[in-house]
């Protein structure tokens, strides 16, 4: 799942948006942005942890996505998946 | 007990208190982090005592002075006496107020304060050194260690700081009098705001630099007006001179420089402002005993979460690396506070912004057109001259210019560079169009107040989107 | 031809160039359409030649006076001497300078120009009546007009202005001398702004107002710094007093005032400005011939495109209703020249900005607390006193302070309120975030320069979440 193609893998989106994706355990860069020009809300990025939950749940062994999370901090936790996806996405830092 | 016996233990050691420590160790107090915070010099750090808060001081009062005596155009005819000492004096109140302001926040916040000097004795404990003899030392042990020593103003071989002709900025926002003539040395940031209050003040400045222009960081066209009116403050400027040596001569000294072809020149003052940059200050930490490597410029690695290579050592604003700036190190020390609390913040900001303090001011943020070119973006630039500006106009000052880098397909706001008036306040709105997402349309439609500099802001987005009012569009 | 016989046609007829009219004739010209603007007096309406401009200037350049001669606490000491005359000089080449500006921009964007007082002769066409005798008068037919014909001060019954003794603003902004003593009616901001201006130059300035406090319009504790700052000025405040004669007195005037007992009161000063507010200039249009009807208070109907009643007929700016400010003219000229144009634009903004201009200025955005309670969100409130901004002590202009008005449930920022240094210029940053739907934490993660008093915005923010780090929290 990844959608908002711009350079270097920058991500337009609120902090808020960004916080709640790390608090979600989700990676922002593979979220699809309903916004204008593809702008990645909270929205969508509940919308992306919900789908991974079930994707998860569905296909258990599916290997890792190409881009490894970020090894954040393993304080990190009320992340609605639990174990799989990412424990910390990894902010789209520019550089 | 023997001095130097004592041993305490904290969850979360800070080391130095300037505007990455103390803000910190506050957050962290916030999260209810058991915290001590060790400073050997002052509260508030380079900043506050040394830095951003004496020089924007020195330079409101000095630009206050210059401007009421050169407003006869206004019908404004001054006679005027500036006594240096008081205003000194004012500026020693403004910095003792806020550094006073930070000790009692940080108790308030249940930070424990200590006085000292740290140095690692091993990766999880320092040895806090008090400063005069027989004062001792004592050991304290920490879970997790926040390093924000910051940095000081490199020295040039042959000009070490004296404090009497040789001076750092630090020493040049303390001294006595206004001196009658200065040779600054580094048209940085530092060496030009200093510039403009000595100028304003009535010192004949002279500024040699090594680069062939002010403000060499910044784009060629945001360092114009500065240069225009340094020009016209009688600054004289000394491109492509390298600082040599000093001597004695007189009252004052002289100056020696070099250009590339060895050629030499001289220049006579009182004395010589030496501002050529500043390097971190990691070398009086012990840090191998912690296990923690520094780059070649003395600069400590860090990952997004204000880690270094020890997890539990945390490295953040002077000392953690380009850019060194205020604001940079407090966002460093909240975020470091706040994944030490086991909260999922990270360095994810999309812009840092940088303002110059000169006469105009410049305040960027975010992309140039050019790095938005390097990045793959394809850059569409808006551009507002303040001339069109009423607000401006009004105010006397009007020279610069606002201007917005966005990605033409996206409409994305990608950066932005002002140069004139409140260039500092203005890219503030700036910053928060690039944290949001916000696209050239939306910094167009939002309704702006008359008259307000904020305006140009507005008014540069519909330049750029091909239809500003109050200028012709591109 | 005969005087009188003339008939032409445009697309767009623009009744009045002020930022209304003048906005909405450039911006239909950008869009291609045939536009004609209709000015009887001068471009830039009222703001530009006798209210937004000038108020700013002769403010800007009564402070810089003020300031220069009341900063001994930072060393400096000045004789000053203003020369009224020579300011009121500097702010008409300011204003001149601007009104030029809007003619040559209205020409580059292809609008054609007519000098003339404009009235509808029937639903399709105007008559523009030209000045002067026998310089007759020509008709003008139109598929679609905007009525941008702006306001005109109240009179109070007995104070007639005539210029000499009895003022509205715009005859206050144009005296040659500062009037050694002058009594103002009314406490609003045009009132306060001027007040201060005059009171800063030196007048004994009474202000005497109907209701309890300066500023009624705003909440009470963001009008308090700005009485205090008044009082200080020495500036004398009558409440509760209603104007009801005034006569002639040796060189000056006495002004009787009645309070709700009906006891009188009596000011002498050498003028009286009278300063209670404005009223639609839709009396002398012929608006019944177009079909129009305006309301009780005379302003024109209009839905959320600046349609009026007539679908092919626009109203805009101040003729369209309160707030009666220039940039909400502007935003209403640029709407409806879109809708004209057939783009899908409308009055949809979130939030409309106001400042006023004392000392300390004013700039609110959005809701206030008690309104975002009515309107059925759950707001919770932030607060950043300048005091304990770095940025405003360092530039000696520390009272006040930043309020965040925000839903608790959602984050999101429905509203600020700003009292203090550059307030008018720091409700932008806020409009924006309003209008891009940014939470508390959008505005707080920001990263803002330091030192700047944006970051006061971002404290703030932090302070109704509960963590600033320069003040305690709530
Ligand atoms: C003249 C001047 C003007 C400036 N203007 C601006 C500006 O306008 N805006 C801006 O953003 N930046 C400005 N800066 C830069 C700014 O001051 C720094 O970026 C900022 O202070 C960095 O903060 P910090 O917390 O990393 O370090 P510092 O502020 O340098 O604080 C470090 C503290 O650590 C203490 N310390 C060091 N070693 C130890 C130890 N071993 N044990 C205990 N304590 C220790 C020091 O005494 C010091 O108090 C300016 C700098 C100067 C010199
Ligand atoms: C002292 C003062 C200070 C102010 N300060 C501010 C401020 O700081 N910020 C702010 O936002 N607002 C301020 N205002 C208010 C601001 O001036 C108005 O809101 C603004 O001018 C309204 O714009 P407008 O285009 O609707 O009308 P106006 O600016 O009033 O322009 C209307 C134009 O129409 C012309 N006209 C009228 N009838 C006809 C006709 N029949 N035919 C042809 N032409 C006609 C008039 O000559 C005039 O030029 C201030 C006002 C005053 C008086």
């Amino acid at each position: 799942a990844e959608e908002t193609e711009t350079p270097e893998g920058r991500v337009f989106a609120a902090p808020s948006a960004r916080r709640l994706a790390r608090e979600l355990g989700v990676d922002i860069a593979s979220v699809e942005g309903t916004g204008p020009s593809g702008r990645v809300s909270e929205h969508d990025v509940r919308a992306a942890a919900e789908s991974a939950t079930e994707s998860e749940a569905e296909e258990e062994s599916e290997a890792v996505e190409s881009e490894p999370a970020d090894s954040g901090p393993a304080t990190e936790t009320g992340t609605a998946g639990g174990t799989g996806a990412t424990t910390a996405a990894a902010p789209a830092q520019v550089e | 007990m023997v001095v130097g016996d004592i041993s305490t233990g904290t969850e979360v050691l800070v080391i130095g208190a300037g505007p990455g420590g103390y803000v910190a160790a506050i957050r962290a107090g916030q999260l209810g982090l058991d915290v001590t915070l060790v400073e050997k010099d002052a509260y508030g750090g380079t900043c506050l005592n040394y830095g951003c808060i004496p020089s924007k001081a020195m330079i409101t009062a000095s630009d206050l002075a210059y401007d009421a005596s050169h407003a006869e155009d206004m019908g404004i005819y001054t006679k005027l006496d500036v006594n240096y000492g008081e205003m000194v004096e004012w500026k020693d109140g403004v910095v003792s107020q806020l550094t006073g302001g930070v000790e009692k926040l940080c108790k308030a916040n249940g930070v424990t304060l200590m006085e000292g000097r740290a140095e690692f004795a091993d990766e999880n404990s320092v040895r806090v050194v008090h400063e005069g003899e027989g004062q001792g030392s004592e050991t304290v042990e920490f879970e997790q260690a926040i390093i924000s020593t910051g940095s000081r103003p490199i020295e040039i071989p042959g000009f070490e700081f004296d404090g009497e002709h040789v001076l750092d900025s630090r020493q040049a926002l303390a001294m006595e009098d206004v001196p009658e003539s200065i040779v600054i040395v580094g048209a940085g940031y530092i060496g030009m705001e200093l510039a403009g209050v000595f100028a304003k003040l009535g010192s004949d400045v002279t500024v040699v630099e090594m680069l062939d222009s002010v403000l060499p960081a910044y784009e060629d066209d945001l360092a114009r007006p500065v240069k225009k009116k340094a020009d016209e403050l009688g600054i004289d400027f000394h491109f492509g001179q390298a600082a040599k040596e000093w001597e004695e001569s007189g009252d004052g000294i002289t100056v020696m420089t070099e250009d590339e072809d060895g050629e030499v020149s001289e220049f006579g003052a009182e004395k010589v402002l030496v501002a050529v940059g500043r390097q971190p200050v990691t070398d009086t930490l012990n840090l191998e005993d912690a296990g923690i490597e520094t780059d070649e410029m003395g600069f400590i690695e860090t990952d997004d979460r204000a880690r270094t290579e020890k997890d539990h050592i945390y490295a953040i604003g002077d000392v953690a690396g380009e850019p060194m700036l205020a604001h940079k190190a407090s966002k460093e020390g909240q975020v470091a506070a706040e994944v030490i609390a086991g909260e999922p913040s990270a360095l994810d900001y999309q812009a840092m912004p940088a303002a110059v303090f000169t006469d105009p001011e410049i305040g960027t943020v975010g992309l140039t057109e050019d790095e938005a070119e390097e990045q793959g973006f394809e850059p569409v630039v808006g551009r507002f001259p303040f001339q069109a500006s009423g607000r401006a106009l009004t105010t006397g000052h009007a020279e610069g210019f606002v201007r917005i880098v966005a990605d033409e397909p996206s409409g994305f706001v990608l950066g932005a560079q002002i140069v004139g008036p409140e260039a500092s306040e203005l890219v503030a709105e700036l910053g928060l169009a690039i944290e949001m997402g916000a696209t050239l349309e939306d910094v167009a439609a939002t309704v702006h107040t008359h008259p307000t500099l904020s305006e140009a802001v507005m008014e540069c987005a519909e330049n750029a989107l091909g239809h500003a009012i109050h200028t012709l569009n591109r």
